[in-house]
């Protein structure tokens, strides 16, 4: 039998408000096994902590039950309590008081009742509690970046510059990610490219870090601190090692009617081709569906003008496995597809465009050369209406766009606005808004100078339909302030797109075990305390994947993913979840059922020896459960039905304990 | 209040990952649902065993819920399709033998969706109330 | 005593002492709620204590019927049971019905003789009961030998008693010995059968003999050999029994259940029923 | 079609004894009577020659003697098989509970197996003789003289529904393969799925609370190879040697049939045991009804190593709410 | 003895259950059954109930005594209320008998008092075997199916029962039926007794013989090679100990309710693997041991502690319930005929 402290918490008053806490403590003084009840005002404090390691060693404590808050809060706080005073930080549960029944109960008889109730199922659990070890493994010192963008570049020069090695994997021909394609950044205005492409740089010229271009991850098995992974090089007909990038063979290459991704599609690349200048690797790469010699064998113009001898036609998708301690998810973003918004005629006039199309319009490097002119006719724009909030923000039109803010239209618009009004004071520009959100250092400065010092016309309501009308976009809209239908004849409209998470996330999310929201942005293990961890361990987040930010943002957590995984990597050991399955091999009669529904393969078979009536030797087939691999969801305990499995720290008799506690 | 006032044992078991913490944002957002409900964490809807929902009727529960993450959502990757579908075959089994079927639920409750969560211990409450007591699955023995 | 009237309805029994003897053996004191001792019994007879929800066992009476005022159980930790017993404190109340079984014949056999005993870790416990009988009454028995030896030093049940009180008494010779050397120890080293052979007791002694089973088959082969008769040797059984009353059918070895016709056997009896113990 | 006969399953059986390809047989030992035929090993000619029997009453399912019988053997085993008896045999392959390579099968096809109960109900006690005809038995009687009985009249409750007569694993075959059947085995789980919920609870309380808690209908049970069952084992939590009332008996069997949900043969063999006449069989129907209704048609040991519906999914399954549910639509 | 009209026999019946409950055999969708005597109800033709009388006086459950505990405070509950009386009515010689046997068990010292509270409260009227099946073998055992024992021991003639008061309670009770029975009846019984008589002598284990087994047997069956054989197909299941109207075997169970403990008695067999496991042990570790000690307890053991008198009334219901038909019938032979060679 345990001797069970109890602790109840007042939480200040946020438990003590409506639940007698002295009442609570009285009453689960007498339940078997408890030894000591006390109730204190703040039991995370260090006062509180300090009670809690003086009982224990003063009543020789064996288990602990504390009545708080979430176990999701502070589980971990009283467990280290425990742990600093001597005993096994798995004899402590939590009966959560605070957020299923003070918080919800009004009443006080009811609440203290229901903490009753709730502690002594706890003393139930505890009372069958017993010490776990965490079991140990080794951590490999190489980080995996799944993404090589913004968020993806940073986290990797981070972790390499702590002096560890760093893979990264992107499905592109070259890094850079979505950053590259822009012009200016807000909102100092300076040129993306110009500080983005000395960190692509530094990624390639940095000795810890390899890049994987052109490259998916294609499994990934293990654990915190050993992942293994699979990634599939897709092939790209060139010799990455050998190629110079000098470029000769995509000025050669006779196809030159492919849509140029890199801007949008609005203008064309060759089949073989290299995405951008500053592109890293500066590899060329062959697009197979277009290359005439990888669809019928009949061409070769760029291997002959390779002086390097880099073509390869006969290269294939290779597969590289590789150990991985810590894997960062960095898969950003994409702008939503505008398809489901026909009324702002997207697809009727090329004059409306999105805002990562106009982007590519004002660049330099874009497909205009940053001259301001419409797709259509190339003639220069003399009205522009922005549209804002395309797909965001869509509480009532969820099947089209998403019900989030997607954060960074506002101020890019207001980039737009203001370099068009900077370039071509000939023009007049309207910005569509539903309200301008400008939370930023200097963004609000930013916005107010785009209104007031550039002139650009803000318009609080939204566009309702856009027509084509000869070569003019007749657009439609409502002035919320005025209270005014408005038309106006616009050459050029800009729709500011929702943006989603890469479509790729999804399957790595299901590879890497790690949980998504809704709508396909990664979870991270808290909202507010862990905000670029993902709640599977050694799964960090970086960037866009877990959520709408801008550029700043995606650095800093990007920095903050790479010091995580820094803090995992440096250690040489890791500890294990103890909350593993467990089978007991003398129930086991080895019918494969656990192994079926383990989704980690953690379950394998043994000839055992087992001593049989008589002094005979009997052999039988048994479950061994590997801890390392792991992760205690129990489905194999269910799944047997000798209950030969069973989990520990939620064990078949412990949750029966708490069953019975509860309809006591 | 009434004296003989039908006050229902309800047992959620809820995943820690989505539902519990679903269950935390219920309270953390003062959403109130009836103090009948008591929860009790397991790792993974995918722990709770048929037999735990039986010993909770036994036991005296008149409602049994089990609250696990989205199909597709499980941290576990795919703990809660095997519960939908465990599930499907007791509470089928349990309204085959007669038992009302309405006394065992399951609910998809994510992190996100502590109004859900809330909503739905009022109504399961409300059934189960309405239900009455838990006559056709109890153990005499341990009713007081 | 109202276990005669109701034998299934066990009465209550107060832990007022837990004494550690061994690393897997306590011995508790128990009395009733009014502090008396819970019923009479003989040397060798056992009683079934229980706790309610975890379950009953059956355990010998290690403190003599001479001892009027309390019982005594030396406990080994090795199942429920006892394992939650081993977690009581003082003032921990169990449940208790007995007597059971048939003790040993002091009286009707062993008087006048000389006496043997023999025992091997916790074997000592049902024989403690006859060794305190036999000293309380000392002028009724011939010369006592008691050969103990156990795994280790620590693992000697009752040391102090046998240290202080047996080996202070007359006519009573204590030979001790343990399994392997050990540190502190200046005894006997050795298994019990080799050294009972080595002590070549006289055979007109009266042995009885409690231990594991591989123990007692060895000493009970040296005893033959030595040249007593199977007649002279008793020893105690342990088996799994429920009822105590020799109804429940569990402890039924051909015709004889433990319970009521044993646990204590003489050899020649033992070997008339099946070998199935 | 060839009528298999004792003499020729001991022809079959002798032979193979005596080229060495097997060591031991397992078959069914003539008993007192016609119809009380017990399973048991033979290992001597003459004692097969003398005692093997085959016959109308030999309905045991033997696959499950085949786990103890193969961990003893050095050498292989021949088993008679009747076509319900393979699916078994495939269902303990797949979850490893024997060593194919120990076991012979002759597989000998069956025209369903007959049940002395029913043909107590109908000639009463005081059987002295039962003699099988083409299509039936002649029963002799002390009380009500010689009866003739129809086969049909007398089928076991499992052969009257048979769901195929085709073997699904065998070394060797004795005559020619049937083929899966069509079959009503599932009309009387929907009678009682046609019943009101509180029909069903009566109809069940009344059913289950005869149980007596003997265990044979799992001790029986070619799925309940669990080398301790939950009920025995004071450990799990839900041990409980007799049921001291209805609920623990519901216990018993929901858990029961659960655990072999999706594993379960439909052999028939649980009510076929049971001294109290418990049809145990519509619980295990009920899941695989359900089981091939929710995610499709599932015949447990049709396939050795196929993966029984409860260690599997898809990400479309049934909603619980919507299963039980089903109903009201 | 007493006689009354087949017809009025459900007068008297009623006249019985006014003054104790009482049990009837009744047919029910699955076999005969004691059924609590209602108005309406019809007796059962059939020669056995499923389950013997034994239920009646040794339940399968039954709640012991009740604990309340409260931290280290343990209080004893004996909650038993009054018995009350009760009649079983058309016990055959078999189950009869088999009451003398379980009261050698519980009655003898120290008293069952459960068992023994039922046995002072139930009036048994036994009824001679009109038909009885090719399963019976009672004779084995020197059990006499035409003249059965009891309180009160009936014979259904073709136009009206007869009884006869054996025990001072069954005297008494019949006394009390004197409004709605008659004297006489004694050569409707012999008619009976002779007609049963003859049947006997066609039953075919009529040659089923104990004489080999019994007293101090035991170095002669034990090791016996035939267990193998015999025991090779049991299912360790607990069937025939359960039907069986001797079997008596049971175990003490607590159970934990939500206020407290209750500790109940049940049935338990020593055909199942852990009747005797240990946590030192197991003495009898295959289903060989156990299926020898099922039988040799009856055969043997008992015998020897019962002044010859066997544990098994031939009653014929392992044989007909056992799953694999193994039953004490081939055990006896087989193992009899081992002793002739």
């Amino acid at each position: 039998m345990q001797r069970i402290g109890v602790f109840v918490c007042w939480c200040g008053s946020n438990i003590a408000a409506t639940v007698d806490v002295e009442a609570v403590s009285q009453a689960l003084a007498k339940e078997p096994g408890v030894v000591h009840s006390a109730n204190y005002q703040y039991m995370c404090s260090q006062a509180g902590q300090d009670l809690i390691r003086a009982a224990i060693k003063e009543h020789k404590l064996t288990g602990i039950v504390v009545c708080s808050c979430s176990p999701r809060m502070h589980e971990m706080t009283f467990r280290k309590t425990a742990e600093s005073a001597g005993i096994n930080p798995y004899m402590v549960e939590i009966a959560n008081i605070r957020e299923q029944c003070s918080w919800i109960h009004k009443d006080i008889l009811t609440g203290t009742e229901k903490a009753i109730v709730l502690g002594r199922t706890a003393i139930a659990k505890v009372n069958l509690n017993a010490p776990l070890t965490a079991g140990e493994s080794p951590v490999t010192k190489r980080a995996l970046v799944i993404g090589g963008g913004i968020a993806g570049i940073q986290t990797a020069l981070d972790i390499a510059d702590a002096g560890f090695e760093v893979d990264i994997v992107e499905k592109n021909p070259t890094i850079g990610g979505k950053m590259a394609q822009l012009d200016k950044t807000f909102p100092t205005l300076d040129c993306a490219a110009c500080i983005l492409t000395p960190k692509m740089v530094d990624v390639a010229q940095h000795e810890k870090i390899r890049i994987f271009s052109y490259s998916e991850v294609a499994a990934v098995k293990g654990f915190v601190g050993n992942f293994d992974v699979t990634i599939k090089k897709k092939a790209r007909y060139v010799r990455e090692d050998v190629c110079t990038g000098c470029g000769l063979c995509t000025e050669k290459c006779p196809v030159k009617k492919v849509p140029n991704e890199f801007n949008l599609g609005m203008d064309t690349r060759r089949a073989i081709y290299i995405p951008f200048a500053q592109a890293v690797p500066k590899v060329a790469t062959i697009d197979a569906d277009y290359c005439n010699m990888l669809k019928n064998g009949k061409c070769g113009v760029c291997s002959k003008v390779c002086t390097a001898k880099a073509i390869d036609y006969e290269q294939k998708d290779t597969l590289i496995e590789e150990k991985y301690g810590a894997i960062v998810v960095a898969t950003g973003f994409n702008p939503i597809s505008m398809e489901k918004f026909d009324e702002y005629a997207y697809s009727q006039s090329k004059d409306v465009v999105t805002s990562l199309e106009f982007e590519r319009i004002m660049n330099a490097a874009g497909p205009t050369q940053g001259k301001l002119v419409r797709p259509s006719d190339g003639k220069h724009p003399h009205t522009l209406v922005f549209v804002q909030c395309v797909g965001s923000r869509c509480a009532n039109c969820a099947e089209k766009g998403k019900e989030y803010c997607s954060k960074i239209c506002c101020m890019y618009t207001a980039k737009h606005a203001m370099l068009t009004r900077d370039k071509y004071p000939d023009t007049d520009v309207y910005v569509f808004y539903i309200d301008v959100r400008t939370p930023g250092k200097n963004f609000d400065e930013f916005y107010r100078r785009a209104a007031e010092e550039y002139g650009v016309h803000y318009v609080k309501g939204m566009v309702g339909k856009v027509m084509p009308e000869g070569d003019k976009l007749m657009v439609r809209a409502s002035d919320l302030i005025a209270n005014k239908q408005i038309n106006i004849a616009a050459d050029m409209v800009i729709l500011a797109a929702a943006i989603e998470p890469d479509k790729s996330a999804r399957s790595i999310a299901t590879m890497l075990t790690a949980s998504m929201d809704t709508n396909d942005f990664f979870t991270e293990a808290h909202p507010k305390l862990r905000p670029v961890e993902s709640p599977t361990a050694g799964i960090f987040l970086s960037g866009a994947c877990q959520g709408p930010k801008d550029i700043p943002e995606t650095v800093a957590q990007a920095g903050a993913a790479a010091a995580k995984v820094i803090g995992l990597l440096a250690k040489d050991k890791l500890k294990g979840n103890p909350c593993v399955a467990s089978s007991n091999e003398l129930m086991c009669n080895g019918c494969s059922s656990c192994e079926r529904v383990c989704p980690y393969g953690a379950i394998s078979y043994v000839d055992k020896e087992f001593r049989g009536p008589n002094r005979t030797v009997l052999v039988r087939r048994v479950a061994q459960v590997n801890p390392a691999v792991c992760q205690g969801c129990g489905a194999c305990t269910v799944a047997c039905p000798s209950g030969a499995m069973d989990l520990k720290g939620f064990a078949t008799k412990q949750i029966m304990a708490e069953v019975d506690a509860i309809c006591k | 209040m009434q004296v003989n006032e039908f006050k229902p044992k309800i047992v959620a078991f809820c995943c820690n990952w989505c539902s519990y913490a679903g269950a935390d944002l219920a309270g953390s957002n003062r959403l109130s649902y009836p103090a009948d409900v008591k929860i009790i964490r397991v790792p993974c809807s995918c722990r709770v065993n048929p037999m735990f929902i039986l010993r909770a009727f036994q036991r005296g529960a008149d409602g049994v819920i089990i609250c696990g993450c989205h199909p597709g959502d499980c941290h576990y990757t795919s703990g809660n399709y095997y519960t939908r579908r465990r599930m499907a075959l007791l509470f089928s089994m349990l309204d085959y033998l007669g038992i009302e079927k309405d006394r065992m639920r399951l609910e998809w409750v994510s992190a996100a969706e502590g109004a859900k969560f809330a909503t739905t211990m009022n109504e399961f409450t409300e059934k189960i109330i309405s239900l009455g007591e838990n006559k056709r699955l109890e153990d005499l023995r341990c009713k007081k | 005593m109202n276990n005669v009237k109701e034998p299934l309805i066990p009465s209550i029994g107060v832990i007022t002492d837990v004494r550690i003897d061994t690393p897997d053996v306590k011995t508790f004191r128990v009395v009733t709620p009014e502090g008396k001792k819970a019923f009479l019994h003989k040397p060798g007879q056992c009683a079934m204590l229980s706790i309610p929800g975890v379950g009953e066992a059956m355990f010998s009476i290690t403190s003599s019927p001479t001892n009027t005022e309390f019982m005594e159980f030396s406990i080994k930790k090795c199942g429920c049971v006892t394992e939650w017993l081993h977690q009581a404190e003082v003032g921990q109340q169990v449940t208790i019905r007995g007597p059971y079984g048939n003790g040993f014949p002091v009286e009707e056999k062993f008087k006048g003789k000389d006496l043997l005993f023999i025992a091997g870790g916790i074997g000592l416990a049902p024989l403690r009961s006859v060794i305190n009988y036999v000293r309380a009454n000392r002028a009724d028995y011939g010369k006592v030998d008691i050969v103990y030896g156990s795994r280790s030093k620590d693992d000697l049940v009752d040391y102090n008693e046998i240290i202080s009180e047996w080996m202070t008494d007359d006519g009573i010779n204590v030979h001790l010995t343990i399994d392997r050397e050990q540190e502190g120890w200046t005894g006997h080293v050795g298994f019990v059968p080799a050294y009972v052979k080595e002590l070549n007791f006289t055979t007109d002694k009266t042995a009885i003999l409690c231990g594991p089973p591989i123990m007692i088959k060895f000493t009970l082969q040296g005893l033959l050999e030595m040249g007593f008769e199977k007649t002279q040797i008793y020893t105690t059984m342990e088996l799994r029994m429920k009822c105590g009353i020799g109804k429940c059918g569990r402890c039924n070895i051909g015709d004889k259940y433990v319970c009521k016709d044993g646990p204590v056997f003489r050899m020649d009896e033992l070997e008339e029923l099946p070998d199935e113990y | 079609m060839q009528k298999i006969t004792r003499e020729i399953l001991i022809d079959k059986a002798a032979f193979l004894l005596s080229t060495g390809v097997v060591g031991s047989v397992f078959g069914w030992r003539a008993g007192e009577f016609d119809y009380d035929v017990t399973p048991a090993l033979f290992t001597d000619k003459t004692d097969l020659k003398n005692n093997f029997v085959f016959g109308d009453f030999c309905g045991a399912n033997v696959s499950k003697y085949l786990i103890k019988a193969t961990k003893n053997a050095e050498e292989k085993i021949l088993v008679f098989l009747k076509p319900c008896d393979t699916y078994s045999f495939n269902q303990l392959l797949t979850e490893h509970r024997f060593n194919r390579e120990k076991v012979y099968v002759v597989g000998i096809p069956c025209e369903g197996m007959a049940d002395v109960r029913k043909i107590k109900e109908k000639a009463g006690e005081g059987i002295l003789k039962i003699s099988s005809t083409e299509d039936g038995v002649i029963v002799d009687t002390l009380y009500n003289g010689t009866i003739s009985l129809k086969k049909e009249d007398i089928l076991l409750e499992r052969c009257k529904n048979c769901k195929s007569k085709k073997h699904v694993a065998y070394d060797e075959l004795i005559g020619e393969d049937g083929t899966v059947l069509e079959n009503d085995r599932f009309d009387e789980v929907a009678a009682l799925e046609a019943m009101s919920p509180e029909e069903r609870f009566n109809f069940w309380q009344n059913e289950l609370s005869r149980c007596i808690r003997c265990n044979a209908c799992r001790d029986v049970c070619p799925a309940c190879t669990c080398e301790k069952c939950v009920f025995d084992n004071p450990e799990s939590g839900v041990e409980n040697k007799a049921a001291y009332n209805s609920f623990e008996e519901k216990m018993f069997h929901i858990i029961r049939a659960f655990h072999v949900a999706g594993r379960c043969t439909d052999c028939g063999e649980c009510s076929r045991v049971c001294p109290q006449h418990i049809p145990l069989h519509l619980l295990n129907r009920k899941f695989i009804k359900d089981i091939n209704q929710f995610y499709g048609e599932y015949q447990a040991g049709e396939e050795v190593g196929s993966r029984a519906p409860l260690v599997n999914y898809t990400k479309e399954d049934i909603e619980p709410n919507d299963a039980v549910n089903k109903g009201d639509k | 003895m007493r006689k009354c009209k087949v017809e009025n026999i459900y007068t008297l019946l009623g006249e019985i259950s006014k003054n104790a409950k009482l049990y009837i055999p009744v047919d029910q969708v699955n076999g005969a059954k004691f059924t609590e005597y209602a108005e309406g109800l019809t007796l059962s033709n059939a020669l056995k109930t499923e389950r013997s009388i034994k239920d009646f006086f040794f339940p399968q459950t039954e709640n012991l005594v009740d604990f309340k505990v409260s931290g280290k405070i343990i209080e004893i509950i004996d909650n038993r209320s009054e018995m009350e009386d009760f009649v079983i009515f058309g016990a055959r010689a078999c189950d009869v008998r088999s009451m003398e046997i379980l009261d050698r068990v519980f009655l003898s010292e120290p008293v069952d008092t459960y068992y023994a509270n039922r046995r002072a409260h139930g009036i048994i009227i036994s009824m001679a075997c009109n038909r009885p099946a090719e399963t019976c073998f009672c004779s084995t055992f020197g059990i006499d199916a035409s003249k059965p024992a009891g309180d009160i021991v009936c014979y259904k003639g073709e136009n009206e029962y007869v009884f006869e008061g054996v025990t001072e309670k069954g005297k008494n009770l019949l006394e009390k039926l004197n409004a709605v029975t008659e004297n006489g009846g004694e050569d409707t019984a012999k008619i009976v007794q002779t007609e049963i008589k003859t049947i006997l002598d066609k039953l075919p284990l009529k040659d089923v013989k104990a004489d080999k087994f019994g007293k101090d047997k035991t170095d002669k069956f034990f090791n016996a090679p035939e267990w193998k054989t015999l025991s090779e197909a049991c299912l360790g299941c607990g069937t025939c100990t359960f039907v069986c109207p001797t079997c008596q075997c049971y175990d003490i169970k607590d159970f934990n309710t939500n206020s407290g403990v209750k500790r109940f008695r049940c049935w338990d067999s020593c055909m199942y693997s852990d009747f005797t496991r240990m946590s030192a042990g197991q003495p009898r570790p295959t289903q060989l041991e156990r299926f020898r000690q099922r039988f040799m307890h009856k055969l043997v053991y008992y015998p020897t502690n019962n002044d010859g008198i066997f544990g098994c009334v031939g009653c014929g219901r392992c044989l007909s319930r056992c799953p694999i038909s193994m039953n004490i019938v081939k055990v006896m032979k087989k193992l009899g005929e081992g002793d002739n060679e």
